[in-house]
């Protein structure tokens, strides 16, 4: 079974859908799917929900989608870089819910795992809380937080061999695990795709079985905020 | 009184050797300026990250090598990366010993309010609920007072909590307090000031 | 009638090109001998492994490589290794498409017995429950009946579940029967053998 | 602060009292902490639970601790390859909590990640259910697990830094990391100890936060079922 697609729109052939939910890779602008989203942007699903951590700024990542007004929701727990998101927000036009980090990402986990929800003490006492279930075990309180199960799932990479076995690179990871775990498909954009068996089987971050289609292109990877330290 | 700097190095003071720990953003990142000598500690970054390392030079910045900030950083030879998933396992699972971090508001039985003011701008608490719940020991490093010089030392938050009774100690410009049965204590007093200046500037019950 | 071997040449017809198969120990295994040419598996070995490889030449056993069933065994190109938590969890996930089982009792309704005899020696459901309960389709490979002759495709279990409506197609010795609404549905008779043979083998109720 | 030990006596010094509760990395008798188990019976601490996978054989792994009578209970998902365990179980001297493995493997993690519970599908309708709570999720009924808190966590990895990163090598990961994570303090044995700096920090398996005790010893890592084909 082939997994290599030529490129995003291929990739992408036959799994959008209006009003479909997709959880996204990425910490800010950091290992986003960038291909996949622009390619989203030019199918032109509309009222999507999103599960990614960041909602990215106002011309890159989801924020194109913004500006396209192709999001009806947002799933995240920062969404502090993107003006146009806080117009949105604020006009009403679209939905947020806000999740704590890890929340988010044991919400993806956990579907990818068959675990429909979970007890976690992040959040007790405080807005988040609200509605949900509480439980106490050990004598500390707890409340129960369900899973997220996405129609697809988009990450980014930084190597995949021809079976879907993946690396990241660095701080590049982040999201984009669980996020491939918690969708029905899982499309990834990698830098470079390696014959298999050029991966070292103990090395692998992600296994194939979680990546369904994969394509290689070029990455802006823009950097959000670039620190530095004077020489010494 | 304590400026930023002298904050940031009393918060310093908290380190233990073999720590692991995560700072936030603002005053608690100038911490790692002043780790004392002879003690070795981890800085998480929640993105993904133990062992963060200081700004890269000029040049050096890697797009794919950030701290939970967004900033470009650097690793060190004891560097470890992980997905999201295992960076807040750990948090939640207590791994991590210690969280310095600001904050708008603490009441004296230790709620924090750090992320949100309702009828502004919510950009929301990232990581903030899960390292507060989650992590060994919380300190808090903040002005005692906020800009019209009311105490944010409260009986009560006014803000939405980012966790209930979470605190364990609070360093402000004015000295140090800890959340101990029944209010506040305090510990230390900032540079020229007593405690009679701590006590009226703060609306939290201070029990000794 | 087939024997062992025939019955595992019939279970890997219902093998698909790029699936992820976990195989259980006995006739299961021997279903890796006859994958149809031009399909591509994947097979996961439950203690962390996808794509396992044949048994090793003699001499090229590695105590840190080993099946499911503790048999030293060998990688392939494709392979990657992980922990026993993410292996469950893709097996829980559903990520697994199908797995391959023996089984001591089958029910009408897709019950399984497959890991314990009351008052016998009692050795564990191992990962058994897990996958029965999370993968995409559980075929059951197994003889029809007993060797006192009993069917084993029964109207209900007498023995402890491994899971409840877990089963959905059933490979012996005597044919192909599928778990659909009512009872079994005869698919396939083995060769040399009547549809009226199983039905006068079988205890559970056949719906065609 | 020190993490490297010279001997498994010395690592396990202050750690081990009658009746606590130790989790164990391992799978059959693949990636044992075989040192620190034997170190465990010289020791002599009693009325021990142990979390394992298996129960070792009887002469090696937790075999020698059944031997001994230093253990009150297993929990365990497989226990067929040991004899002496079959002997005091069915003389009542041992108790035994039979887990489906990937349970085991969930609980072991959930711990270590502040999750004090979560739902399942494993075990639904079978005894494994019995007096544990039920719950539906859109549709499906599952079954509410409960994490396993540890005071001891002994694992086995391949190389480990001076900070504790750890890689492990093919199946010997199995139950490593997850039974690392659920212990209050946790001790690890390698086959090499190598200068901090000398793991690239992308393909560490197991961050050192999870690692208290290291220790570098010589491993018997015993085959259980030699098995090879025919030379073509």
């Amino acid at each position: 079974m082939q997994k290599v697609y030529g490129t995003a729109g291929e990739a992408l052939k036959g799994l959008l859908f209006d009003g479909m939910f997709i959880a996204s890779g990425g910490f800010g602008l950091c290992g986003i799917p960038e291909i996949l989203l622009q390619a989203i942007k030019d199918a032109g699903a509309k009222n999507l929900t999103f599960a990614s951590n960041n909602a990215g700024v106002d011309d890159f990542g989801i924020g194109i989608l913004l500006e396209s007004r192709q999001v009806k929701k947002m799933i995240s727990s920062y969404v502090g870089e993107n003006a146009e998101f806080m117009r949105q927000y604020l006009s009403g036009e679209l939905e947020l819910e806000f999740n704590p980090q890890g929340t988010l990402a044991e919400r993806m986990r956990a579907a990818g795992c068959g675990i429909p929800g979970f007890y976690t003490k992040t959040g007790v006492g405080t807005i988040i809380a609200d509605g949900k279930e509480h439980k106490d075990f050990n004598g500390e309180t707890y409340i129960l937080e369900e899973s997220l199960f996405a129609d697809l799932s988009i990450i980014k990479a930084w190597k995949a061999d021809e079976t879907g076995n993946l690396i990241f690179r660095k701080t590049a990871r982040n999201f984009n695990p669980p996020a491939a775990m918690c969708g029905k498909v899982c499309v990834v954009e990698v830098e470079e795709i390696v014959p298999t068996g050029s991966l070292d089987p103990d090395l692998i971050h992600l296994p194939g079985i979680y990546v369904h289609r994969i394509i290689q292109g070029e990455h802006e990877k823009r950097i959000e905020q670039r620190t530095t330290r004077p020489a010494a | 009184m304590w400026d930023r700097d002298q904050m940031a190095a009393r918060a310093a003071k908290e380190l233990e050797d073999g720590m692991y720990v995560n700072l936030g953003i603002g005053i608690p990142t100038l911490v790692s300026n002043y780790i004392p000598e002879g003690i070795n500690v981890t800085l998480q970054s929640e993105n993904g990250m133990l062992g963060m390392g200081p700004f890269p030079l000029e040049g050096e910045e890697d797009s794919d090598l950030i701290n939970a900030g967004k900033q470009t950083i650097t690793e060190l030879p004891q560097t470890a990366y992980f997905d999201s998933a295992t960076s807040f396992g750990m948090i939640r699972g207590g791994k991590i010993a210690m969280a310095i971090l600001g904050a708008m508001e603490v009441a004296e039985n230790g709620d924090l309010a750090n992320w949100m003011i309702p009828g502004k701008l919510v950009k929301g608490m990232g990581g903030a609920m899960d390292l507060v719940s989650g992590v060994g020991r919380v300190i808090v490093v903040m002005d005692h007072t906020n800009k019209h010089g009311e105490s944010k030392l409260l009986k009560e938050c006014t803000l939405p909590l980012t966790g209930k009774s979470v605190v364990d100690r609070i360093i402000t410009n004015l000295g140090v307090l800890d959340v101990v049965s029944g209010g506040l204590e305090i510990i230390e007093c900032a540079d020229e000031i007593s405690e009679q200046e701590i006590r009226s500037a703060t609306e939290a019950k201070i029990v000794n």
